[in-house]
């Protein structure tokens, strides 16, 4: 377990509550994540992990509650346009149905943020994509299409496309889903090594060795709130809530 | 069948047919420019307006759609240097007719359009836009780099439909004495006491059909451009 | 320049009686059009080859000429054609007796496949290939997958773009008077040609097309809401969360017989 | 006196002039249309031309156009007068001003095949022998004659069907081929179709026979506030009609001088 | 490990070549799969194992080889419309990236094939599916369409929707890749009982615990070919390649 030098809170959710009709996907998740943090969400299927996550990015408008983010400090219902530009601006999303640009290939899945979101020149952002790529093995890649790969190489175009706009915060929903072993642990490296360069991510996962690998806090959710938080040792070794002992007994007994 | 056919007549009504191409390139170009900028300002409203703006642009859409062509082309042609005299004191009134043609046509092609802009829209994925926004793209870059050229794909085809449809409204520039390529037909037509119709007709067509060969091609282009790396639905 | 309203009201009621024929101009050609402009989209979206070949020259071909050659062709010379045809076969039929609304129907059908094909090409184009080929794998026959999983899909993106061709067929049919079809715009027309009240007879026209019109878009708007309900998700409440009814009933039956084993 | 100002061309400096804006139909040769330089012309458009000549004071400008704007234009001031071979109902002269003096007559006579020549020589052999039209554009003259022949023949009107006409010789095979019986044509048209030298139909014009019926008088319309220019041209149609110009011009544009056979 | 009886081969593949353009992803493959068996494919991203199970379903036309399934016996450059659908109807699908009917609720994905593609009777059909759904813990998510589930639930429904059309034989696509271990669990014994009811299934995973616990062979595949295959405890245990060592040691010093 690593710790790294915190300066500061990157990134703070109050009492988030988000309803899809009559459904409420989260009630009331409070959570705070310090620069370099690499913080682990841990729960069942259909606990509201991806909503918490959508939420951050303004890619779903809470209902009720309140972002810090960096120097951003907005209340979701009143969020500017400004504000959620400077949010994106800030942030990279991972998702964990990859949505990848379907009519760009590869390379232009990765340069696009770069060349358009961020002004970095053509050359140059080219170099950074083939870095990004490189990192998940997929340099030869580059000029197909997302129709024309694999499920995991379009994962890691994900992965990429995120990584190359060298953001402050990334939020990886599911990031090795379709991964094989090896690759798991090759992006495992990656997220470290960015971490120690000062990146802060929110990671989704079920993957438990991944979690108690990669994570300094994991935070156990179900059915819209936060069951358990605390730093990997203490939630894989010594969970104080029943749900999260029995969600992890399953796994443990298995792996 | 005693139906006198005189071949060689095709031949001659083609340079003076062909001498009204200027007009309808002009009422076509004009029309899919403003109608085009109209169609998509009506769907941008639509979709993203705010409510009582969405409420004025669906009304306007819905009308419009009902609207016979030759009313609009009489409501614009009488009733817009009317309303533009009383309440602005200008003076359209010495206006090119070819201005009054390509108003009404705009105002006629701004709806369809619209509707084939916002169906459109609404076929591409949700998470293209999504995942644009989430590597810092604004909404505005989003639209034009990834929505859009999605969104194309499936509009050309009835951006064909409607800019074929177009080219052939020289029936309405007739009515208040603009001459494209086919007024030049009838007038032929007309001065022959009906002669040689069938013949004056083939070389319209075959000019039409040329133009809209022209225009089939640029679009299948585009479209081919636009579709790359989209899989067509092909069962295996 | 004064409106004389009593003379709309008079028009109105003449033209009333050309309703029927400008809705069968309309809704005759488009149900014929409907499957056909649907093959036609498929072979070129599929690219069957000779098929698809074809199909592209029938498109362009009926877009690329003007409908007034059309109607020459086929309500003058057509005619012609088949008299002699059925005279050299030694017939006694009548072929001049024909009601010219035929002739219409042909035209706007013909014109009316070639503009949906491409509505329909257009619409197949928004729907993923992997929903075409998970219905396939659940074991449903390419005709199934496509009427049931397919189309309805591409539906949502075709209906907005069917009512624009609805609405100018609707509208396009006031030509089929060349044929000596009267429908409201011909009886219009005709009226005002002997007082030269036209501005009454346009106002007339407009009245009925936008009642006609309207009509139409407020079927393709319910329809448009309805394919696409589960685009937007419909909103979800306790009730259908808990208790749709299909679900329930089973649950019910299950109980009453017995053999409720999921609780 | 303002004829002899308006004669004189020495006095015409000293009148204002005021623009004409004349509307006129583009596709209704003979009398009305449009030459393959863009000019207008036709019958009742140079009988204007002729006028203009003789009215100093008013300069004509001439705009062709469809049947339908020409109206609702004149009605609306856009065109001060305009000429499309209309002719008179009490309907329309309450919308615009007639002149006391028409312009033109539209001859209306029937073509027929020769075979029923010896049968047909008037409309009312036509209707008698329960022969059948082709389709006439309500927008056309022929179309009010037979509606007015109907109404003086209630026991055997003609069979009237009408029909956007679009100008095309067609009707000439429907007659050779039996379709219909007969068809109204102005005279011009049969002449240049079937009579002329090299005519499209030349090589049927032993097939078909014409009879005249009558000839319809047609005015120009003028606007409501026009009174002032409907007198202007009515005294010069008298002097063109003196000087013989009407005369040339119906022998030019119709082949013959048609107020021959205006019944009264 | 378990033995089922076998009876005789259900599913084979033979020298199954498939190119896209110039890539070729399969290089002549040989599968032969007995009744009842679980065979586990498993292999680095972009190996071509969803490419193999496609053209066993047709999804994909191979370009050489020859395919036997059941009673079917054909060429893949021959096989007619009636073999082809023949193959489908004794198969089901699930799909890497779920596959949902998008204008379907949950229920209505379920029963389409059964209703549409076998002419199930409907009330027996809802019955069929709510038992699938209830086996993979969804049966309170029946009126929902898919694009208002989460990604965990979405490939339930695609596991409900194949079960439900009882097949002979199931090809699954990475079957658990968006599930919490929970329900990996769960969906392992879902699999297991169905083999012993003596349905076929092909899986592609990447959960090595789960190609342990439940296949009955395994192959691994590499850039278009089978390096090695053989029962579990072979692969596992003591493989006999080089690649297939190095790809599971990576992974055994993760696990
Ligand atoms: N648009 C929507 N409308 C209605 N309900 C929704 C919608 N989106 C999500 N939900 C519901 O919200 C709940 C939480 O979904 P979410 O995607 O956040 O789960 P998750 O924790 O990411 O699960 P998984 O691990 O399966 O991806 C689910 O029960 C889902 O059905
Ligand atoms: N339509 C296509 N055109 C070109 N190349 C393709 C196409 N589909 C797949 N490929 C290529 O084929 C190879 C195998 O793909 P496949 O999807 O079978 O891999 P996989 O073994 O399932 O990988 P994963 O575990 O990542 O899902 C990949 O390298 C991919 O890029
Ligand atoms: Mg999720
Ligand atoms: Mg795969």
């Amino acid at each position: 377990m690593r710790m790294y030098e915190r300066s500061d809170t990157m990134l703070e959710l109050r009492n988030i509550h988000k309803k899809f009709g009559e459904l409420e996907v989260l009630k009331g998740v409070d959570i705070a994540v310090e620069k370099g943090d690499i913080v682990v969400i841990l729960g069942p299927s259909g606990s509201g992990k991806t909503t918490l996550l959508r939420c951050i990015n303004f890619l779903e408008r809470a209902d009720e509650g309140s972002l810090h983010f960096d120097e951003i400090q907005t209340d979701f219902s009143k969020a500017s346009k400004k504000d959620i530009n400077a949010v994106r601006k800030k942030s990279a999303f991972v998702f964990q149905n990859y949505g990848l640009f379907d009519n760009k290939t590869v390379l232009d899945n990765v340069t696009e943020g770069l060349i358009i979101g961020r002004k970095v020149p053509k050359k140059e952002a080219i170099e950074t994509a083939i870095r990004a790529l490189e990192k998940v093995g997929l340099s030869d890649r580059v000029a197909y299409y997302p129709s024309q790969l694999s499920g995991g190489q379009q994962q890691r175009v994900g992965i990429a496309r995120a990584l190359a706009v060298n953001p402050d915060v990334i939020l990886f929903d599911e990031p090795t889903s379709a991964l094989d072993p090896e690759l798991v642990g090759e992006v495992l490296q990656v997220i470290r090594k960015l971490a120690e360069e000062g990146t802060t991510m929110v990671v989704v996962t079920h993957e438990m060795t991944f979690a108690k690998e990669v994570a300094n806090r994991v935070i156990f959710m179900d059915q819209g709130v936060i069951v358990e938080e605390g730093p990997p040792e203490d939630i894989f070794g010594n969970p104080k809530e029943a749900r999260t002992r029995e969600f992890l007994q399953r796994i443990l007994v298995r792996v | 069948m005693n139906r006198p056919f005189d071949i060689t007549y095709i031949w001659k009504s083609v340079p003076e047919i062909l001498s009204g191409l200027g007009v309808t390139l002009q009422f076509l170009i004009g029309t899919i420019v403003i109608g085009g900028i109209l169609g998509f300002l009506a769907t941008w409203a639509r979709l993203s307006g705010p409510k009582w703006l969405r409420a004025i642009v669906h009304s306007y859409i819905w009308i419009i759609r009902c609207t016979p062509s030759i009313v609009m082309m009489f409501l614009v042609f009488y009733g817009l240097p009317e309303l533009l005299l009383g309440v602005f004191d200008i003076d359209i009134n010495s206006w090119n007719r070819l201005y009054f043609v390509i108003i009404a046509l705009s105002l006629l092609f701004s709806a369809p359009c619209s509707e084939i802009m916002r169906s459109a829209y609404l076929a591409v994925a949700k998470v293209q836009r999504e995942a644009a926004l989430s590597i810092g793209l604004t909404e505005a870059q989003a639209f034009r780099r990834i929505v859009l050229p999605q969104a194309l794909v499936s509009a050309l085809p009835n951006l064909g439909n409607s800019f074929i449809l177009l080219m052939k409204e020289g029936a309405l520039a007739y009515t208040i004495g603009i001459v494209d390529i086919m007024g030049k037909g009838q007038l032929i037509i007309a001065r022959n006491f009906g002669g040689y119709s069938i013949e004056t007709y083939i070389a319209l067509a075959a000019i039409y059909w040329l133009l809209t060969l022209a225009i089939e091609k640029a679009f299948k282009l585009a479209e081919d451009k636009l579709s790359a790396g989209k899989q067509p639905l092909r069962a295996a | 320049m004064t409106i004389d309203l009593a003379y709309v009201q008079e028009i109105l009621f003449l033209v009333l009686k050309g309703i029927p024929t400008t809705l069968r101009l309309t809704f005759i050609p488009l149900l014929i059009a409907l499957p056909f402009a649907f093959l036609i989209a498929v072979a070129r979206q599929r690219n069957i080859k000779i098929l698809a070949r074809v199909s592209q020259i029938y498109v362009s071909f009926i877009r690329g000429t003007p409908l007034i050659v059309q109607i020459l062709v086929m309500y003058s010379l057509f005619p012609s054609l088949l008299n002699v045809l059925v005279r050299s076969q030694g017939l006694d039929y009548d072929v001049f007796g024909i009601n010219p609304i035929y002739y219409a129907y042909i035209v706007f059908t013909l014109n009316t496949i070639a503009i949906l094909s491409e509505v329909f090409r257009s619409a197949l184009e928004t729907v993923d290939k992997r929903q075409l080929e998970a219905a396939l794998s659940i074991g449903l026959l390419p005709v199934q997958a496509y009427s049931r999983i397919v189309i309805p899909q591409a539906l949502v993106a075709a209906t907005p773009n069917l009512c624009n061709s609805t609405v100018n067929l609707l509208k396009s049919t006031s030509l089929a008077f060349l044929m000596s079809v009267q429908d409201i715009t011909a009886i219009a027309k005709t009226e005002a040609a002997f007082g030269y009240n036209y501005l009454e007879s346009y106002l007339v026209i407009f009245i009925v097309y936008i009642v006609l019109c309207s009509l139409v878009q407020v079927f393709f708007q319910l329809l448009e809401q309805r394919l696409s309900l589960y685009k937007r998700g419909r909103t979800v409440t306790k009730k259908t969360v808990m208790e749709p009814e299909y679900y329930e009933d089973v649950r019910k039956e299950r109980y009453h017989a017995g053999i409720e084993e999921y609780s | 006196e303002t004829t002899s100002e308006a004669t004189s061309s020495s006095a015409a400096e000293t009148v204002e002039v005021t623009t004409v804006t004349v509307a006129h139909t583009q596709s209704s040769a003979p009398m009305n249309y449009v030459d393959e330089n863009g000019e207008s012309t036709g019958y009742e458009v140079s009988v204007l031309k002729a006028i203009d000549e003789l009215l100093p004071q008013y300069e004509f400008e001439y705009v062709p156009t469809s049947d339908e704007d020409l109206l609702i234009g004149i009605e609306s001031g856009k065109y001060d007068v305009g000429t499309k071979g209309a002719w008179y109902t009490e309907e329309r002269a309450q919308k615009f001003i007639f002149p006391e003096n028409y312009i033109g007559a539209s001859s209306i006579g029937v073509l027929i095949r020769s075979e029923d020549a010896a049968e047909i020589t008037d409309l009312e052999s036509f209707a008698a022998a329960g022969k059948s039209l082709v389709p006439i554009s309500p927008n056309n003259a022929q179309y009010n004659v037979i509606q007015a022949f109907n109404d003086e023949h209630p026991d055997t009107p003609i069979e009237l069907t009408a029909a956007d006409v679009f100008e095309i010789a067609d009707a000439y095979t429907w007659l050779l081929e039996g379709r219909y019986d007969g068809y109204f044509a102005v005279k011009t048209a049969y002449e240049v179709n079937v009579l002329a030298e090299g005519a499209p139909y030349s090589q049927y014009k032993d097939d078909f026979s014409y009879f005249v019926y009558e000839a319809l008088p047609t005015w120009p319309l003028f606007n409501k506030e026009q009174q002032e220019l409907a007198d202007a041209y009515d005294e010069a149609f008298l002097q063109l009609e003196e000087d013989g110009t009407i005369d040339d011009l119906m022998i030019e544009f119709l082949g013959e001088n048609t107020f021959q056979y205006v019944k009264e």
